[in-house]
């Protein structure tokens, strides 16, 4: 599975994307295996309610189902226009 | 419709005259610019951060949506990416409808959704150093009238 | 500010491109064009009579409103009298404010009193001979948002 | 005292504009007055509901007084924009 990161999210991770292996099958499953790998992730995910996620591209909420997803980004709320 | 995301500066002036042209059913054309606001002279610029494929398809898909909702004859979406400098033209939206009201509200649903639902994110670099540019509540909150 | 009636043409891309232009502290620019429909293909030309004098006074006085209540940077009206075909411009109004509610809710405002009190009345010209465009309910109606 | 018409209020009276003298107080007594002068007149002033009134270039009521004033325009609700 593909995970990209934005804005403040990627310079506390210190990486744009990765590849992980997981066997999460939600959005806060992932967000937990994270968290306990590095100080980075647990710094970058302190606060779910800063935080946005789309999977596969559409903006969806944290308790979605990972099932069939191949790319995940984390993200500041958007600050477009 | 027309959607582009881009680096490059656009021309306002050419875009929004081009879009105006040539209506025949279409009475009203409105219009919006963002531009880089550098209120007290201390921004050097501003970068503005974007997901690649996300940030079309939500445009395009924004777009779709205001032309349905507002009966518009035509869309035009133009948002940049990269560093700005104050002044600098961040993007622009532009709706055609046969009526004002319409036009008016088309442009106004895209700002709203653009606002706070396409994925583009803005850091300020000054000379005090550089920051990310918060997400306003009453930008959430606008997206209630819709 | 910048009002302008006038029969000749405008050069609506221009008009755009120059307001918008060299803003540091207005982060928002929303303009407005009115085109002459002709849904039928049926008009041949549409007649704008004005009352000279009055017209310039209510235009300024509207448009120096609009800048007081919504703290615009900057406006820009031009109103065209006279002959004008489908397709053609007929006005543009252009508003620069820091916020974008602002920018949107000026330069609605003007057009919501531009359409009712101004002194502008318009006759279309069809095949099937002449007649004066009556005042619609619904733009005296809007006068009651503001 | 100068008086205009406009748009079909024009057409219906036959003149852009004309002088008269008048010895009316308010609006109403000038109308009174001129529909008096011509079926043209009365044609034009029919329904007051369908008429505007400028008083110097500004909008005002069919009540307001004349005192001082010295141009008067008659004209149905306008169409700009």
């Amino acid at each position: 599975m593909q995970i990209l990161y934005f804005a403040w999210v990627r310079e506390r991770i210190g990486e744009a994307r990765e590849t992980v292996e997981t066997e999460a099958t939600t959005v806060t499953e992932l967000i937990e295996e994270l968290r306990a790998r590095d100080p980075r992730y647990a710094a970058a995910f302190a606060d779910l309610s800063a935080l946005r996620v789309a999977l596969d591209q559409d903006l969806s909420d944290f308790d979605a189902p990972l099932d069939g997803v191949r790319e995940v980004a984390f993200f500041p709320p958007m600050t477009g226009g | 419709m027309d959607v582009r995301v881009q680096s490059e500066p656009f021309d306002f002036g050419a875009e929004a005259g081009r879009f105006a042209e040539g209506h025949h059913t279409m009475g009203a054309v409105v219009t919006f610019t963002g531009i880089v606001r550098d209120d007290d002279g201390t921004l050097d610029r501003m970068e503005i951060e974007h997901y690649p494929g996300m940030t079309e398809r939500a445009l395009e898909a924004h777009a779709r949506e205001a032309q349905e909702r507002f009966s518009l004859g035509d869309v035009l979406v133009i948002h940049r990416h990269g560093a700005l400098r104050p002044g600098e033209m961040i993007m622009m939206v532009a709706t055609a409808a046969p009526h004002r009201a319409d036009a008016f509200e088309g442009a106004q649903y895209l700002m709203d959704y653009l606002k706070s639902r396409a994925p583009f994110w803005k850091k300020e670099y000054t000379a005090d150093g550089a920051a990310w540019v918060a997400a306003k509540d009453e930008d959430e909150d606008a997206l209630g009238r819709w």
